[in-house]
């Protein structure tokens, strides 16, 4: 393991643009771990399902659009309508995911480690499902009409790759356009999350009810709602992040959300699990560690140093970064 | 009924000697942020007594208890058992010294059989590991042995030896709270502390209860009661300390207590012409 | 009768918290339950406010009989709690825990809830100091201010107080008690919890006195305040 | 189990004796039902005797102590680079030396990894463990010196019993023609000579190693010991109480665990005779998490039962391969959905199941509280 | 031998040699499914061009490791019981092949693996182990050389993916390069965000950059170098030679495939990869011409005469024909004799043949 400062201390503002880019797409699949988290206290082990859904989403209507051909205010259009899909579809996943995997053990009070089996099947089921689409709509005789869309599943990444990333330097440090996109655009679903919770009545329900679910039902707070709430907003988000992510790679397969998952769910407790704004700040936090370090040791590294920042910040401060607080809003 | 104090000898042989001090309660205080738990609240249980503690909901009886017992760690101030501190000793260090106790929301092992939970509190002055459980040394079957006897005759000194293999969760309330007696008394402990043992309790099962408390205290055993009852306090303490907002107000016999117009205040309140 | 409570049953577990125990609340009136500690006062609340199940016996609000609502449901109803231990929401601020009361409202824009929250702030005036303080940062008392300010803010019918003296200096419980005859001389029927007796019993209606999960006495708040059986309840000894 | 019990002692070591009897003949029966038509029956069998083992570690850990390890994994590669690098890589020397070194690395790696993050909340022990189990697997990817993902061959073998052509007599596997059962004596094992092709030795080695855990498995939970496990899961706090050095517990429940995990990792390496990172991935960690839920925690057999069904049915069923993992995450949510306790949960977990029922009806559908349990909702 | 196995006599009558089997060792489903299936497909269209004018129908039984050394043994173990297997395509990957090869060479049955490229493969002394590529120390050197020579970068920049057949060329072709080399850093397989790397591209600014590894990997990491704004050569290895690989579209045109695989423009190869596209409706993929000619020696065998084992193996050993990548003959080792690495380049969306690496 060589250590290579010279480049590390080079290159610092460009690795760490690059580094907080995808620290944000990180950051919003965590808030589906978070919100769950604050009101559940579980472990939705399938929502990176949730995310490689809505990439898929993305991709199909770019394709079925044909942004290839598409350029300006028409390429603008098909973006957009591809972001809705992304998050429509994501939402779909997660209040599915509620209402079959989850809705039925959180009425028995199951133990939490049975949630916790029951998500991991539920994420493998969704995995698969989209792995063998190939296969599953062969049976409907489907695959001819749908093989763009369908065509070996399992094996390939599929990629639209339509859109061009400009770079602009300032003040000799190269940036993709993408980048900044992606983080501006990350930072503020964030800031309008935290305010929608903070502020209306449905977050100020949400956060109730993370603190404590009997006094909130006392006010009148339905829980299957709020919690139902909870697992949509975390899909519209990852449905975001899936936007996001597509934006910036252009390529997405059904195994997709497995290590993003992991990584983003570190990042949820790096930042204090429960927390909203711990989400955004461990996303960060990991995006630009992972690339830092990816500098100085080799990016062979990369999951490494993910999970050796995680057992640290643990073990310094048990309760993450900003501690967990799904109802506390300014602790 | 078997002569209990003949049994284990750590278990009930008094070290002090009788009508020594056990426990010294010295200027505790413990604060949670603001709020001021315990504030200077200081008493002594000799060997072979029975303390009340007594007060409103909320004046820090259960956070004395934790205190004691070490699961909180006071703000300032010394709790000494048998002479020297016991502050800032792990928990079971403090279990293994000689302080047991119980619940007021009972906390027994829900599925492990009514037997295994008294061999938990048996285990307490057991020293064998894995090893020796692995090869079957004999200091394992011996103390698996005298562990095994002591929790039968716990199990009947307490009436529900019958019940030895009943899950601790399938076992009635009343069984549930001598179960739990019978566990801490396992343990081998000088001082016994019983937090609201008669909760939940009908008038005739608190009779019952306070034979039994004095019962335990006839074995050697020093107890520290918590109780909301009056009638049961009232009828089986020595002597009782009362606690108002973290301070103690009163302390001296039942019937003293009775009496003081600052315990009455405090548990009816007090009217707004006598308060201004 | 605002509330009818008939032959009630709750159990947790092997535990009968209460056994058959009948009795109503008249429009209008402060109806007190005292009792020591473990007596069920509590359980019979969170029964009424639908937070435990019922094992025999009827719960009736204005006639209806509510056994099977939600307890989110029992808010719209007009059944209002400040629950024991006051449960304030700490991690919000105190606006936000009164909005957190007034969340079944659909009038949270109209003048009609400022004004009540006007009528709350001018009740409890500590809370109008400390409208963006958190709730956590707060004194007992003053969170015990915020519950009860909380559950007025869902504008009940019937407010269920649990123990709103608990923990709280001499001085406070009497501040305490003057605004709970407040509430209801503004016309809001309270159903009451304590263990102060004498307090309470001198400003209450009715008053029925539990032990061990029955009612074991019935009365004017006025005459009870007198009866040594109170005394007895609380402090042991015959009666 | 109970009709077993009131047996007298005498039937009952019979009973037990003609079961390991069965199962040590099982690979030379080939019963048609249970044989894998695609896959070497005797190595499944030894597959299955590996998973079987490390479920009987990883029960210790989740099942008896309750602490949730979502990198078990990563114990098991210790056990198996170990060796690998004791026997072949770094060194030679013989299996049987190494194998206790494997061992002992694992438990030692066990505490190293358990004493900090023991005393932290459970979901979050479920995440650093994980991440251990992927440092570990990378680590390995990325060094050099442990092989990179070209891996270790050439890995160390036990020791042949007797002479190598035929060892110390041969063994003839059965053979099911149309409606008969014949001796196939072209068919047969050489006893104890542990050659490439023949797994049956391997397997005798692996349920060896089963029998000797059960055992002290056995011993073990029924002591102080694993009382104050099971004391410890079932409330931490009240454990303490009662004397039990709660963390001194958790932290031998979890090198236990290591070490039984290295046991069954060593193993597998010296059968394997190969290993490298991609044996180790964090599928595996779940997969055998899978095995101690779906059995029933805290019941030995039914872990055994757990391990054998996540390991033998997709080799049974090879012929539906492309939905195999399908197949299992549908189970594993309609188990958890319809029998949260495992097919075959601890008896008093059964107990205490009816008690709750009864409790619930006493309260008409109430919720039933749980003490100290932990449960989806706080 | 042994009644025991699980042959099927249909068509029964005939010659002994009906009954006989070729196993496809490798990953049918799972991750891996994507580089095994151009390869059963490559011996998969052997067989059947064989079946179609034989006599007997020679069976290809597919054993489906999906990639992992774990399932390797008791595959291995099923497919040596059998005694009708009498030739394996296989195993696809090292690590498969280093559990499952000491069964196979205990049991004596003779394997052609038309993908697995560890050099130390052929080093265990295993008479049954064949490859029908060049390993990474073949392969390795004539890239080395075609970036030195025809490229003539005067800077490299080295990634691999971590893998056996990636970290062992991209070891190769760092050594021969030497000083070319401005810098090297090393992914993950499955990993899809390459800033990290990209950015110390750019801090190096080679002419070239190198990438050992396969065309999952390769895909996308051309497509962010090239939005990175690297615009120098990307040479990759036959790892990355697959249709996938055009799915990076413009950022592919111009990248350099090196491969021990003969050229299409070859009639033999132009006819391989016809066929190949009418049976299966694609180009054919990464090592699927590997897989046929692999296919092809044990068919030649089987056409021969050739009814066990023994006969197989020996067979193998002489063999010495003209196959679809190359002239197809064994050393001692079972290394092929004679490997030529050829340079293919990505134009208009198409890989073309770009002649011959001497």
């Amino acid at each position: 393991m060589n250590l290579n400062f010279e480049f590390f201390f080079n290159n610092l503002p460009e690795l760490t643009i690059t580094g907080l880019a995808f620290g944000a797409i990180y950051a919003l699949i965590a808030l589906g771990y978070t919100m769950v988290y604050g009101v559940l206290q579980l472990i939705n082990f399938a929502h990176s399902e949730v995310f490689m859904y809505g990439t898929f989403a993305m991709l199909w209507t770019i394709m079925a659009l044909g942004a290839a051909d598409a350029n300006g205010v028409h390429l603008v259009a098909i973006l957009i309508a591809a972001l809705f899909a992304a998050m429509a579809m994501s939402a779909v996943i997660a209040l599915g995911l509620e209402r079959i995997a989850y809705r039925p053990l959180i009425k028995r009070n199951a133990p939490r480690l049975i949630a916790l089996i029951s998500a991991i099947g539920a994420s493998f089921v969704l995995a698969e499902l989209m792995g063998l689409r190939d296969k599953i709509s062969g049976w409907f005789g489907l695959d001819d009409d749908l093989s763009d869309y369908v065509q070996k599943a399992k094996i390939n990444n599929s990629m639209a790759g339509v859109l061009e990333k400009p770079r602009f330097e300032i003040a000799g440090v190269s940036i993709s356009s993408i980048d900044v996109i992606v983080i501006v655009s990350a930072v503020a679903m964030m800031v309008l999350l935290d305010q929608f919770v903070r502020r209306s009545r449905l977050g100020k329900g949400i956060r109730a009810t993370a603190q404590d679910p009997e006094t909130a039902s006392l006010m009148g707070v339905n829980p299957t709602r709020t919690i139902q709430m909870t697992f949509l907003i975390g899909g519209l988000m990852a449905g975001v992040a899936a936007f996001l992510y597509m934006l910036k790679l252009d390529a997405t397969n059904y195994q997709v959300g497995f290590l993003l998952g992991v990584k983003a769910f570190t990042a949820a407790v790096l930042g204090g699990i429960g927390n909203l704004r711990g989400a955004l700040l461990g996303g960060l936090v990991l995006g630009v560690a992972e690339n830092w370090g990816q500098a100085i040791l080799g990016s062979e590294w990369r999951d490494v140093i993910a999970f050796v920042l995680l057992v640290l910040i643990l073990l310094v401060r048990p309760t993450g970064l900003l501690g967990e607080s799904l109802g506390k809003a300014r602790a | 009924m078997p002569d209990l104090t003949k049994q284990e000898p750590a278990a009930a042989a008094p070290v002090a000697p009788r009508g020594g001090t056990v426990l010294e309660v010295r200027n505790v205080t413990l604060k949670f942020g603001g709020l001021t738990a315990l504030d200077d609240v200081s008493f002594e249980i000799a060997e072979g007594e029975i303390l009340g503690l007594i007060g409103p909901n909320g004046a820090g009886k259960t956070t004395c208890f934790n205190a004691v017992t070490g699961v909180y760690r006071p703000t300032s101030g010394d709790i000494l058992f048998e002479g020297a501190s016991i502050i800032g000793l792990k928990k079971h260090k403090i279990t293994q010294k000689g302080i047991a106790r119980t619940f007021q929301n009972i906390r027994l092992f829900p599925t492990m059989t009514a037997l295994e939970n008294v061999l938990v509190g048996t285990d307490a002055q057991h020293t064998t590991g894995m090893l020796s459980a692995l090869f079957r040394l004999p200091r394992h079957r011996r103390e698996e042995e005298q562990g095994h006897a002591r929790a039968m005759e716990l199990l009947r000194f307490m009436g529900i030896h019958r019940k030895a293999d009943e899950l601790a969760a399938n076992l009635s309330y009343g069984d549930q709270r001598r179960l739990e007696i019978a566990r801490a008394m396992a343990t081998g402990p000088k001082l016994i502390c019983l937090d609201e043992p008669a909760a939940g309790f009908n008038p005739a099962e608190k009779v019952e209860l306070m034979n039994l408390i004095r019962k335990v205290r006839d074995q050697g055993y020093t107890v520290l009661l918590i109780e909301h009852d009056m009638k049961l306090v009232m009828g089986v303490t020595d002597r009782i300390v009362v606690l108002e907002f973290g301070r103690k107000i009163a302390e001296g016999a039942p019937a003293e207590i009775r009496d003081n117009p600052a315990v009455i205040a405090a548990y009816l309140g007090v009217d707004e012409e006598d308060a201004s | 009768m605002l509330l009818e409570v008939e032959g009630l049953c709750v159990n947790y577990g092997h535990i009968e918290a209460i056994r058959d125990i009948s009795f109503s609340v008249p429009e209008g009136t402060v109806t007190t339950l005292i009792g020591a500690n473990g007596a069920g006062k509590t359980t019979t609340l969170k029964t009424i406010s639908g937070l435990r199940k019922i094992r025999a016996g009827s719960i009736k609000f204005e006639g209806k009989d509510i056994s099977a609502v939600e307890p989110y449901d029992r808010v719209k109803l007009g059944i209002g709690q400040s629950p024991e231990g006051r449960r304030c929401f700490i991690g919000m601020t105190v606006r936000e825990n009164l909005e957190m009361g007034a969340f079944t409202r659909k009038d949270r824009k109209t003048a009609a809830y400022r004004d009540d929250l006007d009528r709350v702030l001018g009740l409890f005036p500590r809370l109008q100091e400390r409208i963006d303080q958190i709730a956590g940062t707060m004194s007992g008392g003053e969170q015990q201010m915020l519950a009860m300010g909380r559950a007025l803010m869902s504008r009940p019918r019937l407010l269920l107080l649990d123990e709103p003296s608990m923990g709280l200096a001499p001085k406070l419980i009497q501040q305490i008690f003057t605004i709970i005859t407040e509430i209801n001389s503004q016309g809001t029927t309270v159903l009451l919890v304590e263990q102060n007796a004498a307090q309470a019993l001198k400003r209450s209606h009715d008053a029925h006195i539990l032990e061990t999960g029955e009612i074991v006495r019935s009365g004017k708040g006025k005459d009870l305040a007198v009866d040594p059986a109170v005394k007895a309840a609380y402090l042991g000894g015959d009666v | 189990m109970k009709k077993l019990s009131a047996l007298p002692k005498p039937a009952k070591i019979l009973i037990w004796f003609l079961i390991a009897l069965f199962a040590y003949a099982l690979p030379l029966l080939e019963l048609p039902i249970l044989s894998t038509p695609d896959s070497d029956f005797a190595s499944v069998l030894f597959t299955v005797s590996i998973y079987c083992l490390v479920a009987l570690g990883l029960n210790i850990v989740v099942g008896y102590a309750g602490l949730l390890d979502l990198g078990y994994v990563g114990f098991y590669a210790i056990g198996a680079y170990t060796v690998a690098i004791l026997t072949s890589f770094h060194g030679s020397w013989p299996l049987l030396l190494a194998i206790p070194v494997a061992v002992v690395v694992a438990m030692i790696s066990g505490v190293i990894l358990g004493a900090p993050t023991l005393r932290v909340r459970g979901d979050y022990l479920a995440i650093v463990t994980l991440g251990f189990g992927e440092i570990i697997r990378l680590v390995a990817v990325n060094t050099e010196w442990l092989g990179g993902n070209k891996g270790i061959n050439n890995i160390g073998r036990p020791p042949n019993l007797g002479d190598e052509k035929t060892g110390l007599f041969e063994v003839p596997h059965l053979f099911w023609g149309d409606g008969t059962v014949l001796l196939d004596n072209k068919d047969t094992t050489k006893f104890l000579i542990f050659g490439y092709s023949d797994a049956v030795p391997y397997y005798w080695m692996g349920l060896t190693a089963v029998v000797l855990v059960l055992l002290a498995d056995i011993l073990i939970k029924n002591s102080r010991v694993g009382r104050a496990w099971e004391a410890t899961r079932e409330d931490e706090d009240a454990a303490e109480l009662m004397g039990v050095p709660t963390f001194k517990f958790k932290l031998l429940a979890f090198s236990t665990g290591a070490f039984v995990g290295g046991l069954a990792g060593a193993l597998f390496a010296s059968r394997q005779s190969f290993i490298n990172p991609q044996s180790f991935l964090l599928l595996f960690s779940i997969l055998y998490l899978a095995a101690v839920v779906v059995g029933g925690q805290g019941n030995r057999w039914g872990v055994l039962l757990g391990a054998f069904l996540v390991a033998y049915l997709p080799e049974r069923f090879r012929g539906f391969e492309d939905f195999r993992v399908l197949a299992f995450g549908l189970a594993l949510v309609l188990l958890a959905t319809l029998r949260p306790e495992g097919l075959l949960p601890p008896r008093r977990t059964v107990r205490a199941k009816q008690l709750e029922h009864e409790l619930d009806e006493l309260e008409e559908g109430a919720e039933p509280d749980h003490d100290g349990e932990e449960t989806a909702r706080a | 031998m042994t009644a025991c196995g699980t042959t099927d006599d249909k068509e029964a009558g005939g010659d002994g040699a009906c009954d006989l089997k070729l196993a496809f060792f490798g990953p049918e489903t799972g991750d891996a499914a994507g580089l095994g299936k151009p390869i059963i497909q490559g011996a998969q269209l052997a067989v059947n061009q064989y079946n179609d004018d034989a006599e007997c129908d020679v069976e290809l039984e597919k054993k489906d490791s999906q990639g992992s050394p774990d399932a390797a043994p008791a595959l291995a173990t099923d497919v040596v019981s059998d005694d009708s297997i009498i030739g394996v395509v296989g195993p696809a990957f090292s690590g498969e092949s280093a559990a499952a090869g000491p069964i196979f060479a205990e049991e004596g049955v003779p394997t052609i693996t038309p993908s697995a490229t560890n050099p130390t493969l052929a080093d265990n002394g295993w008479d049954t182990f064949h490859r029908a590529l060049g390993n990474d120390a073949t392969q390795g050197p004539a890239a080395a050389k075609y970036i030195k020579d025809t490229i003539k970068a005067e800077s490299v920049f080295v990634i691999d993916d971590a893998s056996e057949y990636g970290a062992g060329l991209a070891g190769i072709v760092e050594k021969d390069l030497g000083d070319l080399v401005t810098g090297t850093d090393t992914i993950q397989q499955k990993q899809t965000d390459f800033s990290a790397t990209v950015t110390k591209v750019n801090d190096a600014k080679p002419a070239a950059v190198f990438f050992g590894g396969y065309y999952a990997e390769a895909t996308l990491l051309i497509g962010q170098l090239r939005d990175g704004g690297f615009d120098g050569t990307f040479i990759v290895a036959d790892g990355v030679k697959d249709p996938a690989f055009l799915d990076a579209k413009a950022a592919a045109e111009g990248a350099i495939i090196t491969c021990p695989c003969i050229p299409d423009t070859d009639p033999a190869v132009a006819d391989f990869a016809t066929a190949y596209e009418a049976e299966f409706g694609e180009a054919p993929g990464t090592y699927a011409a590997e897989a046929y000619d692999a296919a092809n020696i044990f068919l030649a065998g089987i056409k021969d005469g050739v009814e066990d084992r023994e006969a197989m193996l020996e067979f193998v050993n002489g063999y010495d024909e003209k196959g679809v990548t190359k002239q197809l003959k064994f050393d001692d080792k079972g290394e092929p004799a004679d490997v030529h690495v050829y340079a293919y380049t990505v134009k208009d969306g198409a890989i073309v043949a770009d002649g011959e690496i001497e």
